[in-house]
């Protein structure tokens, strides 16, 4: 209650520190659910699509990387991106750069997993008319994205939530740098550590209010277009 | 159950098992930074503090959460940056002057930013120098709001000047190219101490097993001990118990 | 009875030999041997579950037969996909409009041609659900679309699983009048149906199927009038045959 | 490379330590996925199948709690089993029961929401033909789930990448506790900060290679029975 | 010809008023009004996309009517739920073998009545393919089984939607005397075919259903000698009516 009460006050005194923290945060996950959405769908898609030897070792490879942990994510990255690591010379370590690139690292096999599942079911039925009517390739993968939109908006979604829940990642390659870096999560896991754990749970009540305002926002498009197009 | 950032130095791998042996009790660790670890035991999880901020543990023993509070040992602070000095640390006389050459090299710092121990010291060091780091936040004042192991890593990765305990230090791996730059100033002097959980604040308190442990760090057996552990031939901890 | 057309059709003789298909553990096409010279169209008869179906989706290439060849004209079933079309038992619409499903099937160039588009929907009288939601057709209106989507593509073979069943009896004339103009214009046809009387209107030729394999293949006129095997005969007299 | 010879090295080793953790890891992780499976595959289908006022924010809800940090969720299931919390005279705080609690909160909305989406799917098709049969409630989410369990393991896999990758919710209920509580991503979380990155990097193949094993297993299993189903 | 019953049906007469549907911006169903008090078998008729389907549906209860009401004898369409059966024009069959789907439709104390439901498959010859996934059976045998579902639960009112569409012509004679058999127990039977034989061979009275309307209901014989209305006339003719 005391968290609630403090998220609150927060929100309403549009505490500046609070908003710099919260808008780096909507900021490096859309850029990366948009990266890992424009890489992952049409990987799924293909994948449920097009039958090649080493296809099913693909989509196990997505399973198992959908369960990498966030921190081998962070670490990977950094070393990467690190001063000695072979993209060091572009100086984008500890920068919401890097984190967008971790978190794109991380959540493009989740999208491509689910989006895969979606698409398969979908597969299921269109494959015999598809074939036959000689669709494949790109303007197959793109009639199955558009046909599966909305099935399609929970797999972004999921993606949206592991992005702006992640903080093992980012804090990694960010470093939780006041005023460069520090996203909600990683101000969550400071305050914690610092054993203000009103403060952290308030914290974590603001970051739930703004998933849930985007998921809201997504869900009440789809229902909307969905209704328009049935009615 | 104790807490405390002394983990990464490796000093409770090598105590605990010699404790064990001599009074059978057995230690969980949970590491965490001085402020949290605070927090915690005043919740009542947790049987001894062994930490490093000697007026916060007072307070606490002050507040009736600790029954009493010892001095254990203790360390002391480095200031470790990258090899080639821009600040020129290595010709500093003293820790003021060494942070105002920091501040106005236009090098960075990475700080711990968490109100851990080293957080705290860090910043009476910066008040004493007269800078006020915070309005450097984010540009060259960087605070990682990590625990130091953390902070190293990106303090390394950024050539910034670190202040760590020495501990820490001598047993962090990833030193890159950063050296200790500054050391042996009685200003950085580093005090651990014990504080057993006042049983009478949490009855759930395991307090015979807290008291064995206190007395057996205390005693000169562990206290040899830990005068005795050494990582690359270099003591990491003095003990000096009173 | 050979129908008018330009050239003579590239897609035939069609030449079936030993076709094999196993299900499970049973044969469900064991050893189909068919030559389809005949440029007319050709109704497949023959009891459900006799493999009908089956034998049309591996002319078409949806199936990999176990054994044996299928040969169009100097093509194999690959080579010939794009000169054939096929309309489905249980026609499968996008999840799109009426209009927008066809404008989808409709090859690239012809994209843009929304006056073709809209002509093909007149023909089968969907102009005026041209907006609406394919999948909210009624089950007759549906398979008007799709076969009005298969010609689309003005392929040289049209293959149609029974498109009519469900079909009033106006657009059964309509769809049967459609199917014999694309013949005259060259198209070969190949469908199957259970209606009787629609073999009789239709035919050039008759190909009985029966427990997997061809049971006869005849001249229409010769097949309703005196069917050469028994599994034919009890057929068209409604009996009951496994 | 450095970090898989030396993965290679602690597993042929059969390094004790290793394997304690790896163990324990498994051990919290499957059970977390049992507890939240049993809770999240009902609750998904029933959502999918049923239709009354406020369904469609549950299913909102889902997919917020879906975006919950794991900081969040450790931090509130630490304040349950503090001493000080309500069930704080369990005694459950810094023991592996509390990182299984922690855990099966933070997935069961995730394979709740996923099976949703699944589901909803497969209800389109059965939807008529059920109510036209009389099947509802419990016997129609029974049914609804034997007939989709295929394209469930994806969803449940998905479950079981979260929670073996996991470290935010665990390190704060679990205490990283060497041999108690200690599993590989807070074993990888005190390597990276002790600057041992390649260490880390090699505990991280180690739990990848664990990733891969379940997914293979899982996804084997499936193929196998599929190809019987309708050989 | 009145059919034999013990005793009189429960939900009859259904009576239908005022029944309008909008979809899109037309109206699908536009006020229909129709009374049934025939025990026998009732035979809508009547162009694709008339609202045959949509008005079964209604009657059912998949779908709630925008205006007008349904009573079927005392009882309203929700609570006569569990005395109807449905039989729809593309059948759904459940992803698991023949006999599990038969024995997942069957009420609940006869789950274990085994010979039951191999009785039930024998009826529609289906039972050589009792194990095979029931999704991969042909789609006249898809219908067969779809209908003995139906039948297991020993409906009061029996609605098929074109049953017989994809049927041979044994079947189709099987599934009418099935369904005749059915009437004669008491059972209550309403179905949509567009095979004008099939009407006169089971039809006690047709309903001639145009444009979302009812544009004629009279006694099966007198329908097809002295069609009343215009529409009739055209449909039973083959012409397009639209
Ligand atoms: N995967 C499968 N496993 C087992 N049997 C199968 C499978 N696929 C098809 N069959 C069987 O093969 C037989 C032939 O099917 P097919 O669809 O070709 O029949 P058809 O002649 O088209 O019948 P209909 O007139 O009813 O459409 C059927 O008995 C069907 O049950
Ligand atoms: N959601 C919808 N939006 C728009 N139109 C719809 C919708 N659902 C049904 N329709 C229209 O309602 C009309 C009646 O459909 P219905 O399925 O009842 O026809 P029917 O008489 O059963 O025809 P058929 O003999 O072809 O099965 C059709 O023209 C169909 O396009
Ligand atoms: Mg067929
Ligand atoms: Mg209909």
């Amino acid at each position: 209650m005391d968290a609630l009460s403090e998220a609150f006050r927060l929100i309403i005194t549009l505490d500046e520190d609070l908003f710099e923290i919260l808008w780096l945060s909507i900021r490096v996950s859309l850029s990366a659910l948009t990266i890992a959405a424009v890489i992952g769908l049409p990987l799924g898609t293909y994948l449920a699509i097009t039958r090649f030897p080493g296809r099913k070792f693909c989509i196990l490879l997505l399973n198992v990387l959908m369960g990498m942990p966030p921190v081998v994510v962070g670490l990977m990255v950094y070393l990467l991106l690190s001063r000695a690591g072979p993209l060091g010379w572009m100086g984008l370590l500890y920068s919401p750069t890097a984190m967008i690139i971790a978190q794109a690292v991380l959540i493009t096999p989740i999208i491509a997993a689910l989006s895969n599942q979606v698409i398969e079911s979908l597969h299921q039925e269109y494959s015999d008319t598809f074939y036959s009517m000689g669709v494949t390739g790109g303007r197959a993968v793109a009639a199955y994205l558009v046909d599966a939109r909305y099935a399609l908006t929970t797999c972004i979604l999921a993606g949206f939530g592991r992005a702006i829940a992640e903080v093992g990642a980012v804090i990694i390659v960010g470093g939780n740098i006041d005023h460069l870096t520090r996203v909600m999560t990683t101000a969550i896991a400071l305050e914690t550590s610092k054993g203000n754990l009103t403060l952290a749970l308030s914290l974590g009540a603001v970051l739930l209010a703004l998933s849930l305002l985007v998921n809201a926002l997504v869900i009440g498009v789809r229902e909307y277009a969905q209704k328009r197009q049935y009615a | 159950q104790s807490t405390t950032s002394t983990q990464n130095s490796g000093l409770y791998d090598y105590l605990l098992p010699m404790l064990k042996e001599d009074t059978g009790v057995r230690v969980n660790v949970v590491a965490v930074g001085t402020g949290q670890a605070i927090k915690n035991a005043m919740r009542c999880d947790g049987d001894l503090l062994l930490v490093h901020s000697q007026p916060a543990e007072e307070a606490f023993v002050a507040d009736g959460y600790g029954a009493y509070r010892r001095d254990l040992m203790y360390n002391d602070y480095v200031i470790i940056g990258p090899e080639a000095d821009p600040a020129n640390l290595a010709g500093a006389s003293n820790v003021t002057e060494a942070m105002q050459q920091i501040k106005q090299s236009g090098a960075k710092f990475a700080s711990r930013g968490d109100d851990s121990g080293t957080h705290k010291k860090e910043r009476s060091l910066w008040q004493a120098a007269a800078i006020d780091s915070d309005a450097g936040s984010g540009q060259w004042y960087l605070e990682t709001g990590s625990g130091m192991g953390a902070t190293l890593n990106t303090g390394v990765s950024l050539s910034a000047y670190v202040l760590t305990d020495r501990a820490t230090w001598i047993k962090f791996a990833n030193k890159q190219d950063a050296i200790i730059l500054f050391e042996g100033n009685p200003a950085l002097f580093n005090q651990y101490g014990v504080t057993p959980v006042n049983a009478d604040k949490c009855p759930n308190v395991n307090r015979e097993a807290a008291e064995i442990v206190t007395q057996w760090l205390a005693s000169d057996i562990g206290q040899s001990a830990i005068g005795a552990y050494q990582v690359d031939g270099e003591p990491l901890f003095f003990p000096n118990a009173n | 009875m050979l129908k008018s057309a330009n050239m003579p059709n590239p897609l035939l003789p069609i030449c079936i030999s030993g076709l094999r298909l196993i299900r499970g553990d049973r044969a469900v096409l064991a050893g189909v041997n068919l030559t389809i010279d005949e440029p007319g169209i050709t109704v497949l008869m023959g009891p459900n579950g006799a493999g009908k179906s089956l034998l049309l989706r591996s002319l078409h290439g949806l199936i990999t037969p176990d054994q044996g060849r299928i040969n169009l004209g100097s093509l194999t079933v690959a080579d010939s996909r794009t000169e054939q079309a096929m309309v489905f038992q249980q026609p499968v619409l996008l999840r799109r409009t009426v209009l927008q499903n066809l404008a989808f099937a409709a090859p690239k160039t012809a994209k843009t041609d929304r006056q073709r588009l809209i002509q093909a929907l007149e023909s089968v009288n969907l102009l005026d659900r041209a907006d609406q939601p394919a999948r909210m057709l009624s089950g007759g209106e549906q398979q008007r679309l799709a076969l009005v989507r298969a010609l689309l593509g003005e392929p040289a073979l049209l293959i149609l699983d029974e498109a009519t069943a469900s079909l009033d009896p106006a657009s059964v004339l309509l769809i049967e009048s459609l199917v014999k103009t694309q013949n005259v214009q060259g198209t070969k046809i190949i469908l199957v149906s259970h209606d009787q009387g629609q073999a009789r209107r239709l035919a050039d030729e008759i190909v009985f199927i029966s427990n997997g394999q061809v049971a006869e293949q005849s001249p229409a006129d010769r097949f309703f009038t005196e069917p050469r095997t028994p599994e034919a005969k009890a057929y068209l007299a409604g009996e009951i045959v496994v």
